[in-house]
């Protein structure tokens, strides 16, 4: 089975959600969406206080060509320009809060019927971008800029990554079950776009009903490849050198080696932007985690608050951590008054004996992180680095081509948390170079 | 700076051993016996003296491109003069200094404060500086002398001071023992100096304190 | 093998560092990146053996036939002094390049005693002049590798929560007893 | 006898030879201050600074306005020659003295999270923007403590940093260190700073901190120098270069966010030199200096707010200040 | 930067808050192997139990009692110096009694009880705390103690009860010499090995010659050097490619002539290459990181114990071998830096 | 080129001072140094040979190169002293100095020199170790250490020391009765 080099096997407690079918969450009174939900160039709130909005109509404006805009989960008023904890920063962050009317009235010409084999490449882009569609693993890159690679960079392979290589997580494990057909297509449309005639979708070895319905289901031209059960295996890098041997150089991105990777849920989202003209609006997500109290896979709009997601799942149960994603890159959340955002590929309830809140000793040296880095690290010494913020050094020691798999965590016996030494390190190089 | 300052700071405050790190290789070597330290340390102590008095007479002859070799010359006079006078006078110390005894020569105690202190000051004030030197020097030497004899001999200045039952710690005067006693001994000094800082910052913090209660009724 | 001998002997056994306590300052004070030590080591053992060569000379045919060997120290310091100037000078000429990667160490060892060391050792020892230059060899070799592993674990502990009090020169020395200790497993190899 | 002095003679003469030929053939052009500073070091070549040997020390510490001095063998007279040859202190004492500007502890404060990870106020910034509970204060977590070379500051038993003044130099480290912007350079000679830099309003501070800036405005009322300003959105600054540090601020601020540095020296005329003039009466902002004319004039402790105004404008320089 | 992180929720006022709040924060990833500090270090021990008891077997209860002096002492120490410092102590992690155990097993079952204190205390203060505790020493602690006793007092260090069974103790324990040390004085007096007494290979083997009390039995410490890489503990590079070092190289002398060198077998079972080369070069914060590093490490290792075993004036060399490769390791971690992914080539 | 002559001329003046000084102060105690190696040599003659009225030192027979010190009493020779090594020590060169009845038995024996590790090789300098070779010949001792089933004691942890002293010792007695006619036959003529 095809795999890459390092990384680890942590306990997959996927069993707590993965055959709970997808069920939709009810409408909500109040949604607070987040202006700033992707990677990139910030956007302009366009809409004010007291304005009628409805489902699907935008919110925001990108501000470059790195930029999506947001739309409005359902139809009603807005009732302010306010601020909200933001999952990703932790700080305040401006959003627009939407009293729901409980019409859920699409807006104008929505959803409309097309058929996207017969747009050109540059229309589909356009739909994408103004659909708002971002990474939907949790990376939140903007998908199009993904999708138009400079000229001189020769695209040959496409991977849809169904690997969901995160323990707990069964978002994309249920779409693909349940939709399969949104994925195929919009893996079609992101192949017309690339111009491309193959593609292949990749997916963990403990899926095998999606990888079998998907073998059933797919077109000749989409190939189903199934990858041994690794952390992490769905990272870009070690996705494609997996299924192409390839290695992205150093600081450089998939398309240099001719590589494009998008999300099971991506590829959805494309679909229902360029055939239906949908904006990304709702996602699917698995709400697990012995901290919940029935763990449930469910579609939710975007904007809705983790309180209600929370009651509607049963309440907590023991929660230590909150967490937006997976327990190995997911962010931890202090409090229930945020978002769902379009990347929030999970939500994960942990209890204290789940986690992992002790106290961390020196670095013993051991060797396993060396081990378990997929990216050919030595985190312990950039652990070392981090404890006496010695970034020029830890730049010397590759510190930037860390991806933040968290692996070398994981396995740390001395309870190392070297992520959060790099994240700290990196921290540092960029406050540096902005001063200079 | 006064005479006595300059003497007394070579003890303490700027320790040639302890503090500046100066000078290690006959510190290191020699001190297997206090008496052997005790010696080394005069031997340099009087060469410190003779030197830093010649450089401070001839300094403002000296031009800048031969002061080093002219400063050498001198040194190393006077340390032949130590060298014959002990072998005439001195025999068992003379062969338990051996060849650190023309290797007082480049001892950076000596070049150094020819340098950095005869060269620029008056002759009583190079005395004051010498002496304060070489005593820090002997003290340090004839602890660390000390310290190994009577771990690795049981001895101090060759009176037996356990009973017949200790079993000497060899290593102690072998060289691993001197840089483990040097280390250890370097260690204790700064963790002293560093406790007696933090009692002061202690103290200073406290005051701070205070002020901030007068600030408050003001 | 006599040579063979005798560079093992210098380098390893009788440690000039390690065991005769030569050149402390130096290994204390360059020992705290690998870059410089490398540099300093290149450095040393050119000196060496070059002021091992001349003080030999000097002392054969100069000292030895007018019965002057009480100037034995003066002279060889004077000499090597001027020697390790001359030689700057002419790197600093010649090769640039190599002036740069270890003429900065050059005056650093004018007052290095383990170069006074070892030409007085080697003239103690009654080498001949072949002898005297392999041991010179051998010695700078045993210096420039407790040099170079010395920096290496000198740049590891910048990393390492060691006792405040212990920081720098006490934990230096401390690991050089260490390694002092080790090394006197090499004892009886050559006598 | 002969032999030896030829000998000896015949080397220094060749050795000679040689520095002073090479002296001329190879002189290589150096900075001046190089040289000078040069001079005041050591020369002992002992390589305990790091560098090979003194002159290249000298010539980083001419070069790099930022190496400081590390040789441990040179002497405070030297190292004060230094200084004044290079125009910049070399770790002795500066002009700037760095000042905390939150009084947040965690008695006073709220606290969002259970923080887990490294002990760097740093680190703790990135994982959800730090758990205190106001976004502007002090982690807390001694990451100034930590990166101050000279020792200059300690974590108080109440959790928050505080500068000891006779060791800080102003150097900034703690300044670019601190990921909330709290510690600020102010002149050594200010004595007054506000405790505060929230944003927050007075409403959205209250349940966060009982002890912030709550932007009332009494203090820059008070002010006789208009040294102060604050805004709705903007805690409370004081322009050091206006400040005259009379303290009356101090006691004006209702949450006693402002504070001072150490306590103010009081005023003292110096009878024999006084002439009567009456000008330390009229100066006087807080009325502490009475007395008759053409006779010695008197400070009255209690009330004198040492600002200092009376020495400045005595014509006679009669007035001191008092020495504790 | 302070290691400490989350602390006691009755200490940390943070913690605390978070209690009441309950909800942690820290930087992903949120999981964690069960794998610990204290987890590795009990493995390590239970695989020297087979060597330490049949050491107690043969040399009988005053092996036991230096083994307890030994754990006891260390720990003590540990306790002392971290309250005298006012550290966190830190025994829980079991380093102390590992180390404790090691510098009994490679100490003379005959050791008086202070020796084995001085030990300790060298191996715990010196090598250990002073260069800042677990995780921070360049040199392995245990070996250091070893050597500074060995050092220090040659004469009670090589002094080797005879092995007996458990069950024949005799009050009075007769001394004799190790295989290494015979092999020694044999060569060094006639030339040649063939005057060196018992060398089968079956006593050494399974534990019946003197020695130090943890290293005589090749058995035993073969059996839990296997156990600890069944257990991922250590990796196989360390003590196959030491052991396969020190075989080649005493096996082409031996070659070339076998008058004058013992056989390779003979080496491998003799002496404390066997404790050596799974428990004290495999010793994790003193061995490099990478497996490359691990093969330079031990091939070091082994020709430096072969060099100081056939030439040098110890009889034993694998302790000195270790220590002296333990300075190297930062070099060689150095030079043995894995590939990075997506290198340039 | 002024500044040069300045350079030169100090340098040579200083040189030539130094110079002067100090084969002034080699002069002064030229005299004391040579009594030093006097009383160096005689006490370690008069610590191994028998009470005698000559003055040993200079009473000298040099034979293959081997020196031997005759003490006479009344003119007639009463005992023969040689130096005598072993390189077979632990580290380096252990010379002995051997007194001996001109029959060969030995008065005694001193250690003059040795490198041995302190406190364990260094016992061969004790009075325990050295007083046991006392009345001992080639005829009447076997010449080994107990260990090696010889006569003399060894030193526990440390046999090779030992071996050496009494390999060294057996080695100058066989030089000495090799030679024995010629020594004590010439012992006239040199003075």
């Amino acid at each position: 089975m095809k795999t890459f080099k390092g990384g680890i096997h942590p306990p997959e407690e996927k069993q707590l959600v993965k055959d709970n079918p997808i069920v939709d969450f009810p409408l909500s009174s109040r949604y607070h969406v987040l202006v700033q939900q992707h990677l990139g160039a910030p956007a302009k709130p366009v809409v004010k206080a007291g304005d009628e909005v409805r489902k699907g109509q935008v919110l925001s404006e990108p501000l470059g060509f790195v930029s999506v805009p947001v739309h409005a989960p359902t139809s009603g008023r807005v009732k302010e320009i306010g601020r909200i904890v933001h999952p990703v920063t932790g700080l305040l962050a401006p959003c627009v809060v939407i009293d729901a009317d409980g019409r859920d009235e699409w807006a104008e010409g929505l959803p409309m019927e097309r058929d996207p084999f017969a747009m050109s490449r540059d229309e589909l882009l356009d739909a994408i971008k103004t659909a708002g569609v971002v990474g939907m693993g949790g990376a939140t890159f903007p998908t199009h800029v993904k999708l138009s690679p400079p000229k001189d960079k020769t695209i040959d392979t496409f991977i849809v990554n169904g690997a969901e290589c995160e323990p707990y997580l069964s978002s994309d494990h249920r779409l693909m079950l349940e939709q399969p057909e949104r994925v195929l297509k919009g893996a079609g449309v992101v192949m017309k776009i690339l111009g491309l005639d193959r593609a292949t979708i990749a997916i963990e070895a403990n899926k095998p009903d999606a990888i079998k319905l998907m073998r059933e289901k797919a077109p000749a031209e989409i190939q189903v490849e199934a990858l041994k059960v690794k952390y992490p295996q769905g990272a870009e890098k070690q996705l494609i050198n997996a299924l192409t041997g390839r290695e992205v150089p150093s600081g450089g991105l998939p398309m240099d080696v001719g590589a494009v990777v998008q999300n099971a849920g991506t590829c959805a989202a494309v679909w229902d932007a360029c055939a239906r003209g949908i904006p990304l609006i709702e996602r699917i997500t698995s709400v697990t985690g012995r901290g919940i109290v029935q763990p449930k896979n469910i579609r939710v709009r975007v904007g809705t608050l983790l309180r209600e997601v929370i009651e509607f799942s049963g309440g907590l149960n023991g929660a230590a951590k909150i967490i937006f994603g997976g327990p190995m890159m997911g962010i931890a959340q202090f409090t229930q008054d945020i978002a769902i955002m379009k990347g929030t590929s999970g939500v994960l309830v942990l209890r204290e004996e789940d986690t992992n809140i002790t106290d961390y000793s020196a670095c013993i040296s051991c060797g396993r992180c060396v081990e378990a880095c997929p990216m050919g690290l030595i985190p312990s010494t950039l652990s070392k680095l981090g404890e006496k913020g010695m970034w020029q050094k830890a730049k010397e020691n590759n510190l930037l081509d860390c991806v933040e798999c968290g692996s070398c965590t994981y396995v740390s016996p001395a309870n190392r948390p070297i992520v959060h030494f790099v994240k700290h390190l990196k921290a540092l190089s960029r406050a540096a170079s902005a001063k200079k | 700076m006064s005479f006595n300052k300059e003497l007394i700071k070579g003890i303490w405050k700027e320790n040639p051993v302890f503090i500046l790190v100066l000078g290690m290789c006959p510190v290191l070597a020699v001190t297997t016996s206090a008496i052997n330290g005790l010696g080394m340390g005069v031997a340099t102590t009087f060469v410190l003296i003779c030197s830093n008095i010649v450089v401070s007479i001839i300094r403002s002859y000296v031009p800048d491109r031969v002061r080093i070799p002219v400063f050498i010359v001198v040194i190393a006079s006077f340390v032949t003069i130590v060298d014959l006078t002990m072998s005439g006078y001195f025999r068992g110390l003379y062969h338990a200094l051996g060849l650190f005894i023309p290797l007082i020569v480049v001892n950076c105690i000596i070049l150094g404060r020819a340098e950095a202190f005869a060269s620029k000051k008056s002759i009583p004030l190079s005395i004051a500086d010498a002496v304060g030197m070489g005593a820090g020097f002997t003290l340090a030497l004839v602890m660390l002398g000390g310290v190994r004899e009577i771990f690795g001999n049981g001895t101090i200045f060759d009176f037996s001071i356990f009973g017949s039952g200790f079993e000497p710690v060899l290593v102690m005067i072998l060289p691993p023992g001197a840089f483990l006693t040097l280390g250890v001994l370097t260690g204790v000094f700064s963790a002293i100096e560093k406790y007696r800082s933090k009692e002061w910052r202690k103290y200073v913090s406290q005051d701070l304190g205070k002020t901030a209660v007068v600030r408050e009724r003001l | 093998m006599y040579y063979i001998l005798l560079i093992v002997g210098a380098a390893l056994v009788n440690n000039f560092v390690l065991a005769r306590f030569l050149g402390i300052c130096p290994f204390m004070g360059v020992s705290k990146s690998i870059d410089t030590a490398v540099g300093m080591s290149m450095a040393v053992i050119f000196v060496m053996t070059l002021a091992t060569f001349v003080t030999w000379l000097i002392n054969f045919y100069l000292l030895i036939p007018f019965e002057l060997q009480y100037l034995q120290t003066i002279a060889f310091i004077l000499v090597i002094a001027s020697l390790v100037q001359l030689v700057e000078m002419i790197i600093q000429r010649v090769s640039p390049p190599l002036y740069q990667a270890l003429g900065i160490f050059l005056p650093l060892i004018t007052t290095n005693c383990a170069v006074l060391g070892v030409a007085i050792l080697n003239i103690q020892l009654g080498h001949s002049l072949l002898d005297a230059c392999i041991f010179a060899v051998g010695a700078a070799l045993g210096f420039g590798l407790a040099l170079v592993i010395f920096a290496g674990m000198r740049e590891d502990f910048e990393l390492n929560n060691i006792p405040e009090a212990f920081r720098g020169t006490p934990i230096a020395l401390v690991t050089a007893g260490i390694l002092s200790l080790a090394f006197m497993g090499f004892s009886g190899l050559v006598k | 006898m002969i032999s030896s002095i030829l000998l000896l003679g015949g080397i220094g003469f060749l050795a000679a030879l040689i520095l002073g030929i090479s002296a001329v053939t190879f002189a290589v052009k150096m900075d001046p201050r190089e040289k000078a500073v040069l001079d005041q070091l050591p020369g002992a070549n002992c390589g305990a600074c790091g560098f090979a040997g003194c002159a290249a020390f000298a010539h980083e510490i001419t070069v790099n306005p930022e190496a400081e001095m590390a040789c441990p063998a040179v002497n405070e007279e030297a190292l004060q020659a230094m200084s004044e040859i290079l125009g910049r202190s070399l770790g002795g004492s500066a002009p700037l003295i760095a000042c905390i500007r939150c009084k947040g502890s965690p008695a006073e404060t709220t606290n969002r999270y259970g923080y887990v990870g490294p002990r760097d106020c740093r680190a703790a910034q990135i994982v959800a923007g730090g758990s205190k509970g106001c976004q502007y204060g002090c982690l807390g977590l001694g990451t100034c403590e930590e990166v101050c070379p000279f020792g200059a500051i300690i974590m108080g038993e109440d959790g928050l940093p505080h500068v000891i003044e006779s060791l800080c130099t102003g150097c900034g480290k703690c300044v670019s260190a601190c990921p909330r912007g709290i510690i600020q350079l102010i002149p050594r000679t200010g004595n007054y700073i506000v405790g505060c830099i929230s944003r927050d309003t007075a409403k959205e501070m209250k349940p966060l901190c009982k002890v912030g800036c709550i932007k009332c405005g009494i203090c820059a009322d008070v002010c006789p120098f208009d040294a102060i300003t604050v805004s709705k959105t903007t805690s409370a600054v004081i322009d050091q270069d206006k400040c005259r540090r009379c303290g009356l601020c101090v006691s004006a601020c209702p949450t006693g966010v402002i504070s001072a540095l150490r306590v103010p020296q009081k005023a003292r005329i110096i009878a024999e030199k006084c002439k009567g003039c009456s000008i330390c009466e009229q100066v006087c902002p807080a009325e502490a200096i009475s007395g008759k004319v053409k006779e010695p004039y008197f400070v009255n402790e209690g009330k004198c707010i040492g600002c200092g105004l009376c020495i400045e404008k005595c014509p006679s320089d009669a007035i001191e200040r008092i020495i504790s | 930067m302070k290691n400490i992180s989350a602390s006691n929720p009755a200490e940390d006022p943070a913690r605390e808050q978070a209690t009441k709040l309950s909800v942690y924060v820290s930087s992903s990833p949120h999981v964690h192997s069960t794998e610990d500090v204290p987890w590795i270090m009990r493995q390590v021990i239970y695989a020297l139990i087979p060597g330490a008891l049949v050491g107690v077997y043969f040399f009988g209860i005053p092996a036991l009692k230096v083994i307890a002096v030994a754990v006891v002492s260390c720990v003590v120490m540990e306790v002392l110096w971290q309250k005298l410092t006012g550290n966190p102590i830190t025994v829980k992690d079991g380093s102390a009694v590992l180390t404790g155990l090691l510098l009994a097993m490679n100490l003379p079952s005959g050791a008086p009880w202070w020796l084995v204190v001085i030990g300790s205390l060298v191996a715990i203060i010196i090598a250990k705390q002073l260069f800042g505790g677990i995780g921070n020493n360049p040199f392995n602690p245990a070996l250091v103690g070893r050597v500074f006793l060995l050092i220090s007092f040659p004469v009670a260090m090589t002094t080797w009860p005879e092995p007996r069974s458990f069950f024949s103790q005799a009050a009075d324990a007769t001394t004799g010499a190790t295989p290494l040390g015979a092999l020694k004085t044999a060569i060094f007096e006639h030339g040649t090995i063939a005057a060196a007494p018992g060398m089968n290979l079956m006593d050494p083997f399974l534990g019946n010659v003197g020695g130090s009390l943890g290293e005589i039995s090749a058995l035993a410490l073969i059996l839990g050097g296997i156990y600890l890489i069944a257990r991922k503990i250590i990796t196989w590079h360390i003590p196959v490619v030491y052991i396969a070092t020190v075989a080649v190289f005493t096996g082409i002398l031996w070659l070339i002539n076998p008058e004058g060198y013992a056989s390779p077998s003979f080496h491998l079972v003799a002496g404390g290459l066997m404790l050596g080369a799974f428990f004290m070069a495999t010793d994790m914060v003193t061995s490099p990181i990478t497996n490359t590093g691990k093969v330079v490490f031990a091939a070091g290792c082994g020709v430096i114990t072969v060099v100081i075993r056939l030439w040098g004036g110890y009889p034993e060399g694998v302790s000195f071998a270790i220590l002296i490769m333990n300075a190297f390791v930062p070099l060689i971690n150095r030079a043995t830096r894995p590939t990075k992914f997506g290198a340039v080539r | 080129m002024k500044e040069i002559v300045k350079l030169i001329s100090v340098l040579t003046v200083v040189c030539v001072l130094a110079g002067l000084s100090l084969s002034f102060v080699s002069d002064a105690t030229q005299e004391a140094r040579d009594y030093q190696d006097r009383l160096e040599l005689l006490s370690s003659l008069n610590m191994v040979l028998p009470a005698h009225d000559n003055e040993a030192d200079k009473d000298v027979v040099e034979v293959t190169g081997d020196t031997y010190y005759l003490a006479k009493k009344d003119g007639e020779v009463n005992g023969i002293a040689f130096i005598t090594s072993s390189d077979k020590g632990y580290s380096g060169l252990i010379r002995v100095i051997v007194g001996v009845q001109p029959d060969g038995e030995i008065v005694s024996i001193g250690i003059l020199e040795q490198k041995e590790t302190p406190g364990l090789g260094s016992k061969i300098t004790e009075d325990w170790f050295v007083d046991q070779y006392k009345g001992k010949s080639l005829e009447n001792a076997r010449w080994a250490v107990k260990k090696d089933s010889g006569d003399f004691e060894q030193i526990s942890g440390a046999t090779i020391s030992p071996r050496a002293v009494t390999g060294a010792v057996q080695k100058g007695l066989q030089a000495y009765q090799e030679d024995k006619q010629e020594i004590l036959g010439g012992s006239d003529v040199v003075q």
